[in-house]
């Protein structure tokens, strides 16, 4: 059973439980029966005979009817060859919706296919139903979606459910839904305030209306013809306008720093491996890649014996990963790199087979092609500020993420005797040996360490895209550019390195497109050395000889 | 305490040690004297085990060390100074005296002990400065600073003085006598610096061309037979 | 990053002295002469016989020698000044892409749009040819393309990179990032490359159709020439003081320095050698593969010419020339035997080589030399 | 033994004498722009301070040194003698303050480079060589000649070229080490390498920061009789912490003395070494 | 010889392994069903299987390599444009023959080269037109969102001929490009999110790769819904949905002349023939398995291939040509398509499907029956003369 049967099921068990209690103040509407010839186009009619019978259902006060469209959007409804409709309630049960009866799905009953129109119109439908709905938060969705429609029918139906209305939110919302339609009214008066309600939303969405009402037709007349009233709308756009370039700067902010954290989390573990101990290595990618295959691996495991929690189960992917890429790094230490110290560029060309085993290894095991690793519920979707920004979940959770990951290896670093040894370590190996470090084991552990962390950046970064044998490969360059530019084996640079990256790729997007921004950023890195041959936080002076 | 026996040591094909015999008593002062070249660093890094020897024995405290790690042998109670300082050119003075104590669980090694600033006043100054950006004789201060902290059993001192000021080689015989005096510690001493040596050594033991040719104690390390085997 | 890396053989060379022993001339010429024989056998003898030389193998060969010349051209720099690109593939590519230029105008109007101008710019309704095309039908401009485009693009990067005295690992990322770029700007339409799909489908090279067998064959010999060439260059240039210049520079830049040297037109020196080399490489190796495009400017592909280099022994010219043959032989043997192992294998080659052959095959085979002179006399 | 030395010595005095002269031979057109010594000072320095985060580790130093004067500096660790050398030869910049070669070259104004072509050669503290290449390819490399490109991929080792090496390879004492690599070399061996060297490059001025660190008392004798030999030929700094060793190269000529970055004393070893203050700081009591 | 040797030619390792690898598995099942039927003139097919490692100087190497050392008959290979330009010469030289299984941007005819997947007006036309109808969406703008390459430039460059034609403007089109492997989609989307307050906006993609399911997963999470602005994709099929938690993209859209979830016999049987195939070679992920357009082509272009050399009695490669055109064969699309006298492609029918909360795709437009294929697109100036070889 997957996740999306469970969702459902619940959701459903919720609704019919809302439905019962609400049985007895419904009583009045029980009347107005569910008909089956009104579903029967919902089956076999054509498009035009399926948006009719869905914009008739919506307007049915009958509880079944708001449960038959939403079966519909989510695939639920299913018609069997005999025309008869059925609600499926998941494990192959079925309710048959016009007799309110519970049986069996039959096994020659088909789910009934929609398309975007009629997804469209099925939302539409509901949320005129859903301005009646007892729970606020279902009305106030209802009003904004309303608020887009534009559908002039509907006004009466606002303005009965602004009567009504006591919630603040939702008559706020309301009032707007009323004022973009008030914008077609004859008064101009009413047009006029329909405007400076509009400009006042600072919602791009009604740029589109506005800047029509100022549009001149063929003969040069304005669509709007009241001077007073183009004047509130320029005055309208101008809001929305500079409110819209201020989201536009937020979201640049917030989409650099969150690409930042990506580059962050994908380079940290470089940072201790090739920062801090010397190894060019080029199998970093693929440690990336195995951190991002135990997410896949732990996600299937919740799947199969956890599913009730598999939200959770990139919390759990989190040890876990870490512990595996460790153990794989700890074992390439040991085996490989090991016998390499102070020849960093054999490592170079070892890692780099290394990173050929491994990702052949995974095309062998996992096959070639992507695995599929979805966003838990609490990472799905987004917060949306300032009316327009959106901030999606897995963003946010990324950025703390990486904080946190760099907290931790701040942490190891400077807090404990790890940190000093491998600094010392990598700056003379043998005087570390004759002062008392346990060279080999601290060399294991710190490139377990690195591994591991690079095994954490796999788990995030399969939140964002692929998981697939080529996903370390992708941030490779970008990880060791990420390092460089912020000073071998400073941490604070590589913090700063990765955000400077980020944001200054992400201000440049909007403007040079994708492809001139990332080609910018590369030469920008390149001038950039010139002017800081060590990177960013360079020691200098006469130790660095 | 330390017990060297007939070791050889080559590199490639150069036989550099022959049949090398030493030994040392605890609380006495062994100064290895010889020209440039004839092996006495070579020596120094075998016992340290900085390089492995082909054969002969090294013991230590009456147990076989000739096989160990250098790491193992600091656990045991070695310290070193070599020849060149080897100082962690990028840890801060601080970093590189915590470094001493590596071989000491962490939690006895957080602080330094305020007695070896007493001795190098230059370094408490200069805490927080990179080791590498020290002069060089800040540097083998730092380096010998380094080896006492770990309060060793055995030190082996390459050439301490080389590039230091007069009045701090002064406090460095000081120490040295000092802790010859204890007589808990066993001090390995190379030196060009014959006088220096001269005064704080109880036996000497002169190389030449990789093997022993002469040996005493503290009364005839002014002989003739030394002093040729020194000159050019 | 300076490497305590020893050469091989300590110089016993005589500064100033010859440049090959007698007897490494004698295997040199011997070498080349096998090689050169190739194509004839291919020529001469049907197929059926037992000497006969596949037109595939001469292929094979003609395309392994471009990369040698590639990873020669690394070594020098690499091997020699410790300047350890990881972008010699935009040399390389930018060689192919100037003749690329020339061979891409001889096809004349025998393109699908039967047009003067290539087909993709006819498909992006480019009336002109861009002013940087100019001139490019004559082969000897082109040739004069193969060298300068390279050799500016090296010296500019190399004397702004080399003033600020950008070293080790921050020189080569810089270079990752330098080609990383140049394949974007080429992968787009708009810089009048061919995008992605690069230069292909070529018809004629002066006048010759240029499959066949004889172009074929000549192309393989300008190619072993050349190859030639640049190894007694590159032996000449590290046998002169030059040559101890460039390793003390890879060793301890600054003390050189203080001696009089000053760093800075020695790097620019062999940078530019080595880009020019790599240039003239990949300006043979496209009429030979039939197509050059950006893949050539990919991280990977110079990352590859690297593990040539270091697999074949860094630093002693020979090697990499070793190194690029057995990498891609290998490469070329296990894709068709190995199809979905072969990665397994070169990758445990890397790794086995880094760990046991520490000086490359060549290092190895030298040990196996010395180890023999030793036991003979004892 | 006496005789033999006395004979290298003298050929290297021949050498370093026949490159002062003919000037207008192979190497004309590396002649630096002639070092104006017509006051007799071949090295000022004025003021020179130097600073590193705050630390002034050169404090308004003020310093000259005669043609042909063998000039010794001692001083506490940490003193700035160092610092000073790498004023001179350009590897550190002063925060503040002028250093001039002669009457003429502005060191403050060039590189490391220019500075070593305009007859400023320098032995380092810690012996640094080029540790993959030999002994004769480090003094090859080292030696008097045209360092630019061009001449540098022609060059060939000319007889004369060829017997300076020899010599100077006699007198450091490594003829039997000529083709080992030089991070082969012991300690002392290194810092005899890196003496040759500095002669190789037959500068005008001398900077040997601790020659005889890590050599045995009868090396250092016989570096102290190198020393007065190139006294007068040459200007030499010269900055030990051998106290014998100083006397026995100063003789009557000047020995400043610095501490914190500028000069305590100067004067004869003799009243140097009574000096109250310099006891204090340097010497000991 | 008592086989007849066939060379695939498709990268197992490198980035194009993603896609290709299932095209190679596909090929070798149809060699071994053909093989269990007795083969192909009385002899069995010798599968030559290399790897070009997703790098197109190899690719003509192993052509070359195929043709001249194995010489092999018949070459079923290649995914991306470049791989086919880069063996096209090899071809050409050594008159050889080649399959090639995957949709294009057209603008080629070769003699050498049979096509099997769709040329522009078999997929992009119809999609866009598709979104402009009124079940579409009705959209009047839209944002042209690719790859940096060549397909996608020159398949928006159709379009863009396609759209003018329509009466849409050009401040309504708006053409975005990405390098190749772009994680990094925020940006875009919002941008997309700002475009399509101006009016009703659909998304054309020709993304390629790797780079989709980023971009599908800030979509999903900007809350940019299929209703709200549909995204319709030309490289996006079952098997790149496998690698992706499709709920967030129900309602997108696909172009193909194939889908997994048409309902006919001949499908069902392929289906079956496939999974069956995957669980008795222990392919990994054999429990998940799926068809795609591609899968299909290749599995067409082996079995009229065979049908040709029956016809032609020899595998002689002008012969067999020869053979090809007016092949016909009865598709799992649901079609007996044919191939074209003239111009080497397809006659393919046209799907549009949803995608659907399991990957799989709700078909919500089709052609009545296949259309032929204009490489040569007309939207293109200069293309008029130009029809068959
Ligand atoms: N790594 C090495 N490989 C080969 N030979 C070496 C190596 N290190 C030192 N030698 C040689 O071994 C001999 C002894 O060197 P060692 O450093 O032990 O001398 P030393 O007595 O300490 O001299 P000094 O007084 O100059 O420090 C020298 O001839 C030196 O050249
Ligand atoms: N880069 C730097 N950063 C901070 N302090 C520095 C740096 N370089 C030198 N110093 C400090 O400057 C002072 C002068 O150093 P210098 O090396 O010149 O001393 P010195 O006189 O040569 O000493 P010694 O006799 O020990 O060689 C020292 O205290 C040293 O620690
Ligand atoms: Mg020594
Ligand atoms: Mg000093």
């Amino acid at each position: 059973m997957s996740l999306t049967a469970i969702l459902n099921f619940w959701r459903r068990a919720v609704l019919v439980m809302l439905m019962l209690t609400l049985a007895p103040c419904a009583l009045a509407a029980e009347t107005a029966n569910i008909d089956a010839a009104l579903l029967a186009p919902l089956a076999d009619g054509d498009t035009g005979a399926k948006l009719q019978a869905i914009s008739q259902l919506g307007q049915l006060p009958h509880p079944r009817a708001a449960q038959i469209l939403e079966a519909l959007a989510s695939e639920n409804l299913y018609a069997t060859p005999g025309g008869r409709i059925l609600i499926l309630l998941g494990d192959k049960r079925a309710m048959d919706p016009v007799a309110g009866e519970q049986l069996d799905l039959p096994a020659d009953a088909d789910s009934i296919v929609i398309n975007n129109r009629l997804r469209r119109a099925i939302t539409g439908a509901l949320a005129v139903s859903q301005l009646f709905s007892e729970n606020p938060q279902v009305r106030l969705a209802a009003a904004r979606r309303l608020q887009q429609s534009g559908d002039a029918s509907t006004v009466a139906l606002i303005a009965q459910a602004l009567a009504k209305e006591t919630n603040p939110d939702v008559r706020a919302a309301l009032e707007i839904a009323h004022a973009s339609l008030e914008l077609k009214s004859p008064d101009p008066a009413l047009r006029k305030h329909a405007a400076e309600a509009l400009g006042n939303t600072n919602n791009g969405a009604f740029r589109p209306i506005l800047a029509g009402m100022l549009a001149r037709d063929a003969g040069g007349a304005y669509t709007e013809p009241d001077e007073a009233v183009r004047a509130a709308a320029t005055a309208a756009l101008k809001r929305i306008d500079r409110h819209l370039s201020t989201i536009e700067w937020a979201g640049n902010l917030f989409y650099g720093v969150s690409l930042g954290s990506v580059l962050l989390l994908a380079a940290l573990g470089l940072a201790i491996t090739f920062g801090l101990m010397g190894v060019i290595n080029m199998a970093h990618g693929e440690l990336l890649m195995i951190g991002a295959y135990v997410t896949y691996l732990m996600q299937l495991l919740f799947r199969q014996f956890a599913p009730a929690w598999i939200d959770w189960y990139v919390i759990a992917a989190l040890p876990m990963a870490f512990l595996a890429t460790a153990a794989v790094g700890m074992a390439l230490e040991r085996t490989v790199i090991q016998w390499l110290y102070g020849r960093p560029l054999e490592t170079l060309l070892a890692t780099w087979g290394i990173s050929l085993i491994l990702m052949q290894g995974v095309r062998t095991i996992f096959g070639a092609q992507n695995v599929e690793v979805s966003n838990p519920s609490w990472m799905s979707g987004g917060v949306t500020l300032l009316g327009g920004l959106v901030l999606s979940y897995n963003r946010l959770a990324i950025i703390v993420f990486a904080l946190l990951v760099v907290f931790f290896v701040w942490l190891l670093l400077n807090h404990t005797r790890l940190g000093l040894f491998v600094r010392a370590i990598t700056q003379n190996r043998r005087m570390a040996d004759c002062v008392g470090v346990p060279t080999g084991r601290i060399d294991m552990l710190a490139f377990g360490l690195g591994s591991g962390i690079a095994g954490l950046g796999g788990v995030a970064l399969s939140q964002l895209g692929n998981v697939g044998p080529d996903l370390g490969r992708g941030y490779l360059v970008d990880s060791f550019m990420v390092v460089v530019l912020g000073g071998v084996g400073q941490l604070a640079g590589t913090v700063i390195a990765a955000m400077g990256l980020g944001s200054i790729n992400k201000f440049l997007e909007p403007w040079a497109g994708a492809v001139m921004a990332k080609i910018t950023i590369l030469v920008l890195i390149v001038l950039f050395v010139q002017k800081r041959p060590q990177g960013l936080f360079a020691p200098r002076g006469r130790s660095v000889e | 305490m330390l017990d060297v026996q007939a070791v050889n040591q080559y590199y490639g094909g150069s036989h550099t040690l022959r049949g090398v015999s030493l030994a040392l008593k605890r609380g006495e002062c062994l100064a290895l004297l010889g020209r440039n070249g004839v092996g006495k660093t070579t020596l120094l890094k075998c016992l340290m085990g900085v390089l492995p020897i082909a054969s002969g024995s090294v013991r230590f405290d009456g147990v076989d060390i000739s096989r160990l790690a250098p790491h193992e042998r600091a656990a045991r109670g070695i310290a070193y100074v070599p020849q060149g300082r080897d100082i962690f050119a990028r840890l801060t003075v601080e970093e590189n005296i915590l470094m001493g104590m590596a071989a000491k669980p962490a939690a006895s090694a957080r602080r330094i002990k305020g007695e070896i600033f007493e001795l190098f006043p230059v370094l408490r100054t200069m805490l927080a400065r990179r080791g590498g950006d020290l002069s060089g004789g800040q540097q083998q201060q730092l380096a010998i600073a380094r080896a006492l902290v770990a309060e060793p059993r055995l030190v082996i001192l390459d050439e301490p003085t080389e590039g230091i000021q007069p009045s701090i080689i002064k406090d460095i015989a000081k120490v040295i006598r000092l802790l010859r005096e204890r007589g808990d510690i066993g001090i390995l001493l190379c030196e060009q610096y014959f006088d220096f040596a001269r005064e704080l050594a109880d036996q000497f033991v002169v190389l030449s061309r990789g093997e022993v040719v002469a040996a005493g104690d503290k009364s005839q390390i002014g002989g003739d037979d030394v002093r040729r085997h020194l000159s050019v | 990053m300076s490497a305590p890396y020893t050469p091989a053989a300590p110089g016993r060379l005589q500064p100033g002295q010859r440049l090959f022993s007698p007897k490494a001339w004698a295997g040199l010429l011997a070498a080349v002469a096998v090689l050169a024989l190739l194509p004839l056998l291919n020529l001469a003898l049907p197929p059926g016989h037992p000497l006969h030389v596949s037109s595939y193998t001469v292929a094979l060969l003609g395309k392994f020698m471009c990369y040698a010349m590639a990873a020669l051209a690394l070594d020098l720099v690499w091997g020699y000044a410790g300047i350890l690109s990881l972008g010699h593939g935009v040399f390389f590519a930018l060689g192919g892409y100037a003749h690329g230029m020339y061979l891409m105008r001889a096809i004349g109007r025998d393109g699908v749009y039967q047009s003067h101008l290539p087909d993709f710019m006819v498909f992006l309704d480019w009336k002109e040819y861009p002013w940087y095309w100019a001139f490019t039908d004559h082969f000897l401009y082109a040739m004069l393309l193969v060298v300068l485009v390279p050799g500016a693009l090296a010296f500019i990067f190399g004397y702004f990179a080399f003033r600020s005295r950008i070293k080790g690992v921050y020189f080569s990322i810089i270079t990752q990032a330098m080609t990383f770029a140049a394949m974007l700007l080429f992968f787009r339409n708009d810089t009048g490359f061919g995008g992605n799909n690069g230069f292909t489908d070529f018809k004629r090279i002066l006048g010759f159709d240029i499959t066949a067998p004889d172009t074929r064959a000549a192309l393989y010999w300008t190619t072993l020439a050349a190859l030639a060439a640049a190894l007694v260059a590159a032996r000449a240039v590290t046998q002169s003081k030059l040559g101890r210049v460039l390793t003390a520079l890879r060793d301890s830049e600054s003390r050189l320095r203080f001696i009089g040297y000053d760093p800075l037109g020695f790097k620019l020196f062999v940078w530019t050698l080595s880009a020019v080399m790599c240039g003239i490489a990949g300006a043979l190796y496209v009429p030979q593969v039939g197509i050059i495009n950006p893949g050539e400017m990919s991280t990977e592909t110079s990352i590859e010419m690297v593990i040539w280099v270091a697999t074949g022994g860094r630093g002693t010219l020979i090697g990499p020339i070793v190194g690029a043959g057995a990498v891609n032989g290998l490469k070329t043997w296990f894709t068709s035997v190995l199809p979905e192992f072969w990665l397994y294998a070169l990758g445990l080659i890397f790794v086995l080589t880094t760990l046991f052959l520490p000086q490359g095959i060549v290092g190895l085979l030298r040990q196996l030399a010395s180890r023999r002179y030793a036991r003979k006399t004892p | 033994m006496k005789p033999s030395r006395a004979r290298q010595l003298q050929e290297l005095q021949a050498a370093l004498l026949m490159a002062d002269s003919g000037s207008d031979a192979p190497y004309g057109r590396v002649a630096s722009p002639g070092v104006d010594t017509r006051h007799g000072v071949i090295l000022y320095l004025e003021g020179i301070t130097v600073s590193f985060d705050g630390f002034k580790a050169l404090n308004n130093l003020s310093l000259d040194i005669g043609v042909g004067e063998l000039r010794c500096v001692i001083g506490p660790n940490g003193a700035g003698k160092t610092t000073m050398m790498d004023v001179i030869t350009g590897k550190t910049a002063p925060t503040s303050g002028t250093a001039f070669f002669g009457q003429n070259i502005d060191l403050t104004k060039l590189g490391e480079t220019e500075i070593a072509h305009a007859g400023i050669g320098r032995k380092f503290q810690r012996p640094t060589v080029f540790e993959n290449h030999s002994v004769f390819e480090n003094l090859e490399l080292a030696m008097k000649a045209d360092k630019r490109v061009k001449p540098t991929l022609f060059a060939r080792l000319t007889g004369e070229q060829a017997d300076a090496i020899d010599s100077t390879l006699e007198l450091i004492r490594l003829k039997h080490e000529v083709w080992r690599p030089a991070g082969l070399l012991s300690h002392g061996q290194k810092q005899w390498l890196e003496i040759g060297m500095l002669l190789m490059q037959e500068p005008q001025l001398l900077l040997l920061d601790e020659p005889v660190a890590g050599m045995t008392d009868a090396e250092t004798e016989r570096t102290g009789e190198l020393l007065n030999e190139l006294k007068g030929r040459h200007s030499l700094m010269v900055v030990e912490h051998d106290m014998d060793f100083v006397a026995s190269i100063a003789g009557a000529g000047k020995v400043t003395v610095l501490h914190e970055g500028s000069v305590l004393a100067e004067g004869t070893m003799a009243q140097v070494q009574a000096d109250q203050r310099v006891i204090e700081v340097y010497l000991g009591r | 010889a008592d086989t007849i040797k066939v060379g695939i030619l498709h990268s197992l390792s490198g980035t194009m392994a993603i896609s290709e690898t299932s095209l190679k598995d596909v090929a070798l099942m149809t060699i071994e069903e053909i093989n269990a039927g007795g083969g192909v003139l009385g002899k069995q097919l010798e599968p030559v299987v290399v790897d070009p490692a997703s790098n197109w100087p190899l690719f003509a190497e192993k052509a070359r390599q195929l043709l001249a050392q194995d010489k092999v008959s018949v070459v079923f290979g290649a995914w991306t444009s470049v791989s086919r330009k880069s063996v096209l010469p090899v071809f050409k030289e050594l008159n050889g023959l080649l399959f090639y299984p995957v949709q294009y941007e057209g603008e080629e005819l070769e003699k050498n080269v049979f096509y099997t997947g769709a040329a522009p007006n078999q997929q992009a036309i119809p999609a866009v037109e598709y979104l402009m109808s009124e079940d579409g969406g009705g959209a009047r703008r839209f944002v042209l969102l690719g790859t940096d390459y060549v397909y996608p430039r020159t398949t928006n460059k159709i379009l863009r001929a396609f759209l003018h034609s329509k009466g849409v403007k050009d401040s309504d089109i708006e053409e975005v490009y990405t390098p190749f492997g772009h994680a990094d989609y925020q940006t875009i989307v919002a941008n997309i999110k700002k475009f399509s307050t101006g009016g009703k906006t659909a998304v054309v993609s020709t993304i390629n790769g790797d780079s989709n399911v980023p971009f599908y997963k800030e979509l999903g999470n900007a809350g940019l819904k299929a209703t709200d602005v549909p995204v319709v994709a030309f490289s996006v099929g079952e098997e790149e949905l496998r690698g992706v938690d499709a709920k967030p993209l129900v309602g997108h859209l696909a172009a193909w002349n194939y889908f997994q979830s048409i309902k006919n016999p001949v499908n069902a049987a392929f289906i079956d023939k496939w999974k069956a195939y995957a669980k008795a070679k222990n392919l990994p992920n054999a429990a998940t398995v799926v068809t795609n357009d591609p899968m299909e082509a290749t599995y067409i272009g082996i079995h009229m291939w065979k049908q040709a050399v029956e016809q032609a009695k020899s595998t002689d490669v002008d012969k067999v040509i020869a053979a090809m055109g007016g092949q016909t064969f009865t598709a799992p699309d649901g079609f007996t398509i044919q191939m074209d006298k003239t111009n080497h492609h397809l006659h393919k029918p046209v799907y549009i499907g949803e995608i659907k909360g399991d990957g799989q795709f709700n078909v919500v437009w089709k052609t009545k029956g296949p259309i032929r294929a204009q490489p040569w697109s007309p939207y293109i100036a200069g293309n008029e003369s130009k029809q068959g070889l």
